[in-house]
């Protein structure tokens, strides 16, 4: 909770800057009638890893080109490791990018694509020759200076495009989608070493992904991007524990959702009337802000249902819903069942497949969904957006 | 076919000797080539080679900022922007010419307004000099130069100029850095598109020039049409090929790019 | 993309010319080979009008050009006009056809100087139709003592005023004549000589141009100018201050003439336009045009006087003795071929 | 960004300036007086009259027009399907094929000339328009080849396969999809091939025959008697002509899109 | 077991074909000295979801394109619904391809690309009409008819390039990484659609995805590819639970692996004993074809291990090893431990959020796994490959 609290604190609540190594407030960014970056705050401490997190056109490249200087802001002020970045041209900034599509010098071989930032502020030849060898060591690729980049595979470039950047040990190193491009167990491997090489070198790290397992697992901090606003910042687990509104909780993960009344509500926990076909009582904790009588949605993680076939009796839990089972996910460690409560209301439950011996449920078999009074978010059923 | 076959002819010509009137006696000799060891024709084809160096030279400079620009343009300006180019071509190379006379000549448009500005007291020669030629050939080959420029340039990656300003590159560090190698490919095309022709050009140096000295491409003319001596025509045409390939050859294996295509890629 | 196709669909009007080439209409069709605008439009209509054909004009730009086309076999053309010199080669190539003295009834009354001339003695394959000289034209402004020497070409007091042509034999002629040679001087050590007396003049000369001296007379840049009458007496419309002369030492005359190829189609209709060009009043008409001395005697009286007392059109009768035509030299071109690239490389 | 930018866009003026600089100057004189265009001697449409009665001066654009529009036709078929060929072949055959193709682009045109002329009159072909526009044909093929080839590198090849899996044959395939795609290309190569043939003045004169007589043929031979202006007059209008269609496509572009 | 058993079974092994609609036998393709397909055989019943699985460059696209008839192969043959497809041109084949990048086409709008087929088949317009309508229908796509396909998102040029196949009912439907382009959001929407149309149009789906879970969720069957082998053939469950080698059996899920020495086997349930530093003994269930004493690696699934700190007592299971948490992922609904061993084991282990109560491993914690007896997969220490 705490955490959650502390992260909505935008800037304005006065955060010593030398903590900061990016303070951006209001930034406003303007394409003809999009609005790419409405008033966006946020700050990144020195030494942390920040994620932008948001659909696709949520304006985190935006944010991002802004931060390194390709676009300028419309509106709002900007501050690099604590210097207003008013007008100072991409080249004097003391950050680096890794491109979404790596942007690798296809002229140059990889020696000379990770060196190029170094040649350019005149940095001398023979630490040349070590930082680009320690570079290349820390992303594995010692050894492949002499190659061209059309000669490696996606997970190299990409680390080429990282060591190019690493290289020139920015104060703030931003990354566009950096894993995007590959496949699913170079993309685990990287996520892991990227929190390492992070870890080694200490420098700030903004990342800007649209995938919200990768960022979670990555970074200390998330800003949940829509529409070119700021929904949320926090923690992974404040997020995803207790995200601040319907679009976050839905887009950090599944979001198993029932719309209902709020009956009575006595210190913090409420009873809510369901709208399925045969309404049913939810116990539910809800926050001071719902009035009462009040629509709202009631938000549930998968890992907290308990599911169990109808005869078998259920386990101790306060609220039941029933369902059947839609489609039947096999998905090696665990299983993901879609349940369907109603027409319009449908689940998604994970099953972890320890224990071998349970028999799975089957698909078009009718389920009990159980979990624990409290569990859950409410939210008022007309979401702010 | 039709292409190869033309050379052949033209092989087998500057074998042959000329007859009292002109016109062609088939008996082999190599005499012509013979002819051709002289310092008088190595200083002409050097001179030749000179101008079109230059030339080409130029263009680039002129076109490069030219079909960078377009290229950059939105999509709907670029097409027109072609455009404007290749239409003052479609007037006659003769007249266009004599306008460039008119416009050098000491009473020209150049002269009148330096003279009028004051930067000269007095009109200077423009006319029939080693430049007013190099001006007439720059503007006749100017398309053929700034064609494939654009076709490089627009494939260029604007990220990769993104990246490189990133990485601490002055805008003059990335024209150098990047910008030129990446469009390298079309400066190679557009290179051979100009030097070729403008190595056998003949009527620019004439009109421009006074023809106050001799292009291998007047020489050529000359043998071919007023001495018609068409076996030492044909010789020359050979020598000027041969060496041409040369030169082009390792000047596009210099850009890794051999192939015409590679180069306009 | 629309360029082009409107482009494409504007030629399709065009393509009537083009179809002529296969002579297949009733009306015959005549193919005159000739400089451009050599022969006015409305006189082609008259013609036209009068013998109910159609006469197609192309064009060259030089008399090698003719040649070396026919040379190699193009066919197709009826009349053509080379120059004299060039008369006696494709006589001797066998490209011309024998003229029918009867159908060309006005070639008897040509000038005297004009007839029987060394390329074609007994006149059986070439008739002369435009005539003129090689000399200097000047603008008195400049040139207050009217020059009546080649030296004049020398004089260093006009230097980076003088045009020179740009025509080898036309240049050596000059040259030639100034030191007292003939213009078909084949004799190699001669020619080095003149080669020499050129490069000492070159320093001196703006410009070797043969097609637009008159504009560098009109205009000034030049005031001195090695040319022929017509040029001249045109830049003398936009300047009047223009002379024309030839010098003592005596120059070129030229003419051009009209012959019959052999590979003619149409060789009756050929002879009629012939004669019809020979027509004194038509003759008359295309020399007060051209600014060229037309053959025939009886023009004369035709020709406005304006015209016919200018030197540079119609050379008065005394010169007539000074001057020499031009023959081809055979092999010695070679020679002359590089005293020219030397003098060009000088 | 900004400066650079401000500074390629004077550039790019700068050009335009010095490719219009002659073409004004020769609009300017197609009013002027004098025959010589040598001084400005007041201002007349007599040109323009002139060109209009000018039988033998508008045959012979209409001439140029027709050839240099079939012959790029021509030239753009054979290219365009030359380089669809070169692709089914190995880069090995390309590199000879296409360096003999390349061939035109390096010999001096008097000779190309020359060797035509002979090469027609060997094979008894007597040489009329068509002799020209083949002749044009040999010289621009090469050009539209190189420029088209660079394009059709860039062409996605997934999307032929997708339209042959989709049930297109070969020619279907070219119709629908490769054509289409390539239109600017083939634009672009038209137009250079247009202007090229246009203009040429040393192979036309050689492989012409009878009735073929183009505008550079034309205005070269009118060297003896003296260019007059009405060649100005006539540029002048093909370069307004050309302008007005070119705002024309840009308005029919700007309806459709 | 049996699936397991049976998908190894070979075409040769006579199934009638009239179940088949398509039957490969032994296809090689060789691009210079690269074997893209190495004798690759298999079966795709009619009707069947089949996945071809694979790290990148496995060969998975050849085999694709070999089917699609765009490549043909240097040997082997080739049967497509009963027919022998040696030189039948791509045009000519009952199958469309849906490309891994859309491959729409630029010029033409969404109805035209998606009615371009049956153009071709000329079909009469009144009935592509209605088939577009329903095609664009089946993707929830109607009424974009209209736009370019540069004017739609990810997912939505996806979907138009399924349409585009599906309009023309092909008796076998080729998918190329059809998901790999969209964000996870999409991807996982996209995998259910997918899985819904083939039940609905009911034709045969072959899908190339180098995506491990995608491959499980949606598949029926999947064939595992490496350098051009077919490694495996069988049901999800068949190669996650039964891998036939170790690199299936990392390739298809987490695999924590400890190497030893197994010492007695008695009736199929043997002793191991592991080279850690201090030696440890694992009963573990081992095939007959092991022969003792014999170096084998015992790769885990991470659903089977149990994770608890030191000093709580161990739940009642057989086998365990200890050793120290050196990363925590949080991934929301579940976080994941790496754990270290030894300098060179290190384990991955999920584990479920759901009780919020139970305070969760810290990085640098020692801790017990632990797991039943005979769980896990026996493999000889020295892979095939
Ligand atoms: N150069 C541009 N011109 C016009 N609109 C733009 C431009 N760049 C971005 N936009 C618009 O701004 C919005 C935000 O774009 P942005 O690229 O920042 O989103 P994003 O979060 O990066 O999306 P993605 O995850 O797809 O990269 C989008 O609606 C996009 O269409
Ligand atoms: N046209 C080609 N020329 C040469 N080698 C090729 C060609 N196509 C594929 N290969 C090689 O064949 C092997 C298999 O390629 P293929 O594309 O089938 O792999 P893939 O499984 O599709 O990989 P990915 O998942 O990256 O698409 C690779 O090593 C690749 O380099
Ligand atoms: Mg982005
Ligand atoms: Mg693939």
């Amino acid at each position: 909770m705490t955490e959650s609290f502390s992260s909505r604190s935008l800037p304005s609540s006065g955060l010593s800057s030398e903590r900061c190594s990016i303070e951006a407030s209001q930034l406003v960014k303007r394409y003809g009638n999009v609005t790419a970056a409405d008033h966006v705050s946020f700050q990144v401490y020195r030494g942390e890893f920040f994620s932008l997190l948001g659909p696709s056109g949520a304006g985190k490249t935006s944010i991002l080109r802004i931060l390194a200087g390709f676009e300028t802001a419309d509106a709002g002020t900007l501050l690099i490791e604590g210097q207003l970045m008013d007008n100072v041209p991409p080249n004097l900034r003391p950050v680096n990018l890794v491109f979404q599509s790596y942007a690798l010098f296809p002229h140059l071989r990889v020696g000379e694509n990770v060196s190029f930032g170094l040649e350019m502020k005149r940095v001398a030849r023979s630490e040349i020759q070590a930082r680009v060898n320690s570079a290349l060591e820390m992303v594995k690729l010692l050894g492949k200076e002499k190659r061209w980049p059309h000669e490696l595979s996606g997970g190299e470039q990409q680390r080429v495009a990282l060591a190019r950047a690493l290289v020139n040990r920015p104060a703030v190193l931003l990354l566009d989608e950096p894993l995007s491009a590959l496949d699913q167990q170079l993309r685990q491997e990287m996520q892991i070493e990227l929190k390492t090489i992070q870890e080694q070198v200490g420098s700030t790290f903004v990342c800007v992904t649209h995938h919200q397992h990768e960022a979670m697992t990555m970074s200390d901090r998330i800003g949940v991007m829509h529409q070119g606003r700021m929904l949320q910042i926090g923690t992974p687990r404040a997020i995803y524990e207790h995200p601040a509104n319907l679009f976050v909780a839905r887009f950090v993960g599944t979001s198993n959702e029932i719309t209902g009344w709020i009956e009575t509500v006595t210190n913090g926990t409420g009873v809510m009337v369901s709208e399925l076909k045969k309404p049913i009582v939810i116990q539910v904790s809800c926050p001071e802000s719902i009035r009462r009588p009040q629509r709202v949605i009631l938000s549930l993680r998968p890992e907290h249902l308990v599911l169990s076939s109808d005869e078998c009796q259920v386990p101790a839990v306060a609220n039941v819903v029933t369902g059947r089972v839609d489609k039947v996910l096999y998905g090696g460690h665990e299983t993901e069942y879609v349940i369907r409560l109603s027409e319009t209301v449908i689940w998604r439950v994970h099953l972890n497949n320890a224990e071998r011996t349970r028999k799975p449920f089957v698909s078009g078999q009718s389920v009990r969904i159980g979990w624990h009074a409290g569990e859950g978010t409410i939210f008022p059923s007309e979401p702010p957006e | 076919m039709l292409f190869v076959v033309p050379l052949f002819i033209v092989l087998a010509v500057s074998f042959a000797t000329r007859g009292t009137y002109g016109g062609i006696i088939w008996d082999f000799t190599l005499a012509n080539y013979l002819d051709l060891i002289h310092p008088l024709y190595g200083r002409i084809l050097g001179q030749s080679l000179l101008f079109a160096t230059m030339t080409t030279m130029l263009c680039l400079l002129v076109g490069f900022p030219f079909a960078y620009y377009i290229a950059r343009a939105p999509r709907r300006q670029q097409s027109v922007w072609l455009m404007l180019v290749l239409i003052p071509f479609w007037t006659n190379f003769l007249v266009r010419t004599y306008a460039w006379m008119l416009i050098l000549r000491t009473e020209g448009l150049v002269n009148t307004l330096l003279v009028n500005w004051g930067m000269i007291d007095q009109p200077v020669q423009l006319l029939y000099s080693s430049s007013a030629v190099l001006l007439g050939l720059v503007y006749g080959y100017l398309p053929f130069m700034i064609l494939p420029l654009y076709v490089a340039c627009e494939r260029l990656d604007p990220a990769l100029i993104e990246a490189a300003r990133d990485l601490y590159a002055s805008r003059v560090a990335v024209f150098w850095r990047v910008i030129l190698p990446l469009a390298k490919p079309g400066v190679i095309a557009g290179s051979i598109l100009v030097f070729i022709p403008t190595v056998g050009a003949f009527i620019t140096p004439d009109l421009l020039g006074g023809a106050r000295t001799m292009m291998i491409g007047n020489l050529i003319q000359h043998e071919y049409l007023v001495v018609r001596d068409w076996p030492l025509g044909s010789a020359l045409s050979f020598v000027l090929i041969s060496v041409v390939t040369i030169l082009l050859t390792i000047y596009a294996t210099g850009g890794r790019h051999l192939r015409l295509d590679e180069v306009t890629r | 993309l629309a360029v082009v196709a409107v482009v494409l669909s504007s030629c399709g009007q065009a393509a009537d010319p083009g179809s002529h080439t296969s002579g297949t209409a009733e009306v015959q069709i005549l193919h005159y080979f000739t400089w451009s605008d050599y022969v006015g439009p409305e006189i082609l209509a008259e013609f036209e009008r009068r013998e109910q054909a159609k006469v197609i004009v192309d064009v060259f730009s030089s008399n090698e050009e003719l040649l070396a086309k026919l040379q190699s076999g193009a066919t197709g053309y009826d009349v053509a006009v080379p120059s004299d010199f060039m008369v006696a080669i494709m006589r001797q190539e066998g490209l011309l056809a024998e003229l029918d003295a009867a159908k060309i009834p006005n070639a008897v009354l040509l000038r005297e100087h004009l007839q029987h001339l060394a390329f074609d003695p007994e006149q059986r394959y070439s008739v002369p139709y435009l005539w003129g000289t090689v000399g200097i034209g000047y603008d008195s402004q400049f040139i207050t003592t009217p020059p009546d020497s080649w030296s004049v070409l020398w004089d260093s007091r006009y230097a980076g005023r003088i045009s020179m042509l740009n025509d080898q034999r036309e240049v050596f002629g000059a040259t030639l004549r100034w030191l007292g040679h003939s213009l078909n001087e084949t004799d190699p050590r001669v020619i080095e000589q003149a080669k020499r007396k050129l490069m000492e003049q070159k320093v001196l000369v703006k410009t070797y141009t043969s097609d637009h001296y008159d504009q560098l007379l009109a205009s000034g840049e030049v005031v001195l100018a090695q040319g022929w009458g017509g040029p001249v007496a045109r830049a003398m419309k936009d300047r009047p201050s223009i002379r024309y002369v030839v010098p003592k030492e005596g120059g070129t005359i030229w003419a051009d003439c009209l012959v019959i190829l052999g590979s003619a189609p149409q060789k009756d209709l050929a002879h009629r336009f012939i004669n019809f060009l020979l027509d004194p009043e038509v003759a008359a008409r295309t020399s007060e045009r051209l600014l060229f001395a037309a053959s025939p005697r009886s023009v004369a009286s035709l020709v406005k006087p304006a015209i016919l007392n200018n030197p540079a059109v119609y050379p008065p009768d005394e010169l007539l003795g000074r001057l020499e035509w031009m023959r081809d030299v055979g092999q010695a071109v070679r020679a002359y071929d590089r005293a020219w690239t030397e003098l060009k490389m000088h | 960004m900004r400066a650079r930018w401000s500074w390629l866009r004077c550039a790019a003026w700068t050009t335009i300036l010095f490719l219009y600089l002659p073409i004004g100057v020769l609009i300017l004189f197609s009013f002027n007086a004098s025959r010589l265009s040598a001084s400005w001697q007041g201002f007349t449409l007599d040109w323009y009259w002139m060109l209009a009665h000018d039988r033998s001066l508008i045959t012979a654009a209409l001439n140029s027009c027709l050839i240099a529009a079939v012959s790029t036709g021509l030239a753009l078929c054979l290219g365009v399907s030359g380089v669809l060929g070169l692709e089914g072949l190995r880069a090995r055959q390309q590199d000879v094929i296409e360096s003999a193709i390349m061939l035109p682009l390096v010999i001096p045109e008097v000779m190309m000339g020359v060797a035509l002329m002979l090469f027609f009159v060997t094979i008894k072909m007597p040489l009329t328009v068509t002799t020209v526009i083949l002749a044009h044909v040999v010289f621009n093929v090469p050009l539209v080849m190189v420029i088209v080839r660079s394009r059709l590198r860039k062409l996605d090849r997934r999307l032929t396969e997708a339209a042959r899996d989709l049930g297109a044959s070969r020619w279907q395939v070219f119709r629908r999809v490769t054509e289409p795609l390539l239109r600017p290309a083939i634009v672009g190569a038209g137009l250079i091939a247009f202007t090229v043939s246009l203009d040429d003045f040393i192979v036309t004169f050689f492989v012409a025959g009878p009735g073929a007589t183009t505008l550079p043929l034309k205005v070269y031979s009118m060297i003896k008697a003296g260019i007059t202006p009405e060649i100005n007059a006539l540029s002048t209008m093909v370069v307004l002509a050309s302008m007005g269609l070119v705002g024309l496509s840009l308005l029919l572009q700007r309806k459709f899109a």
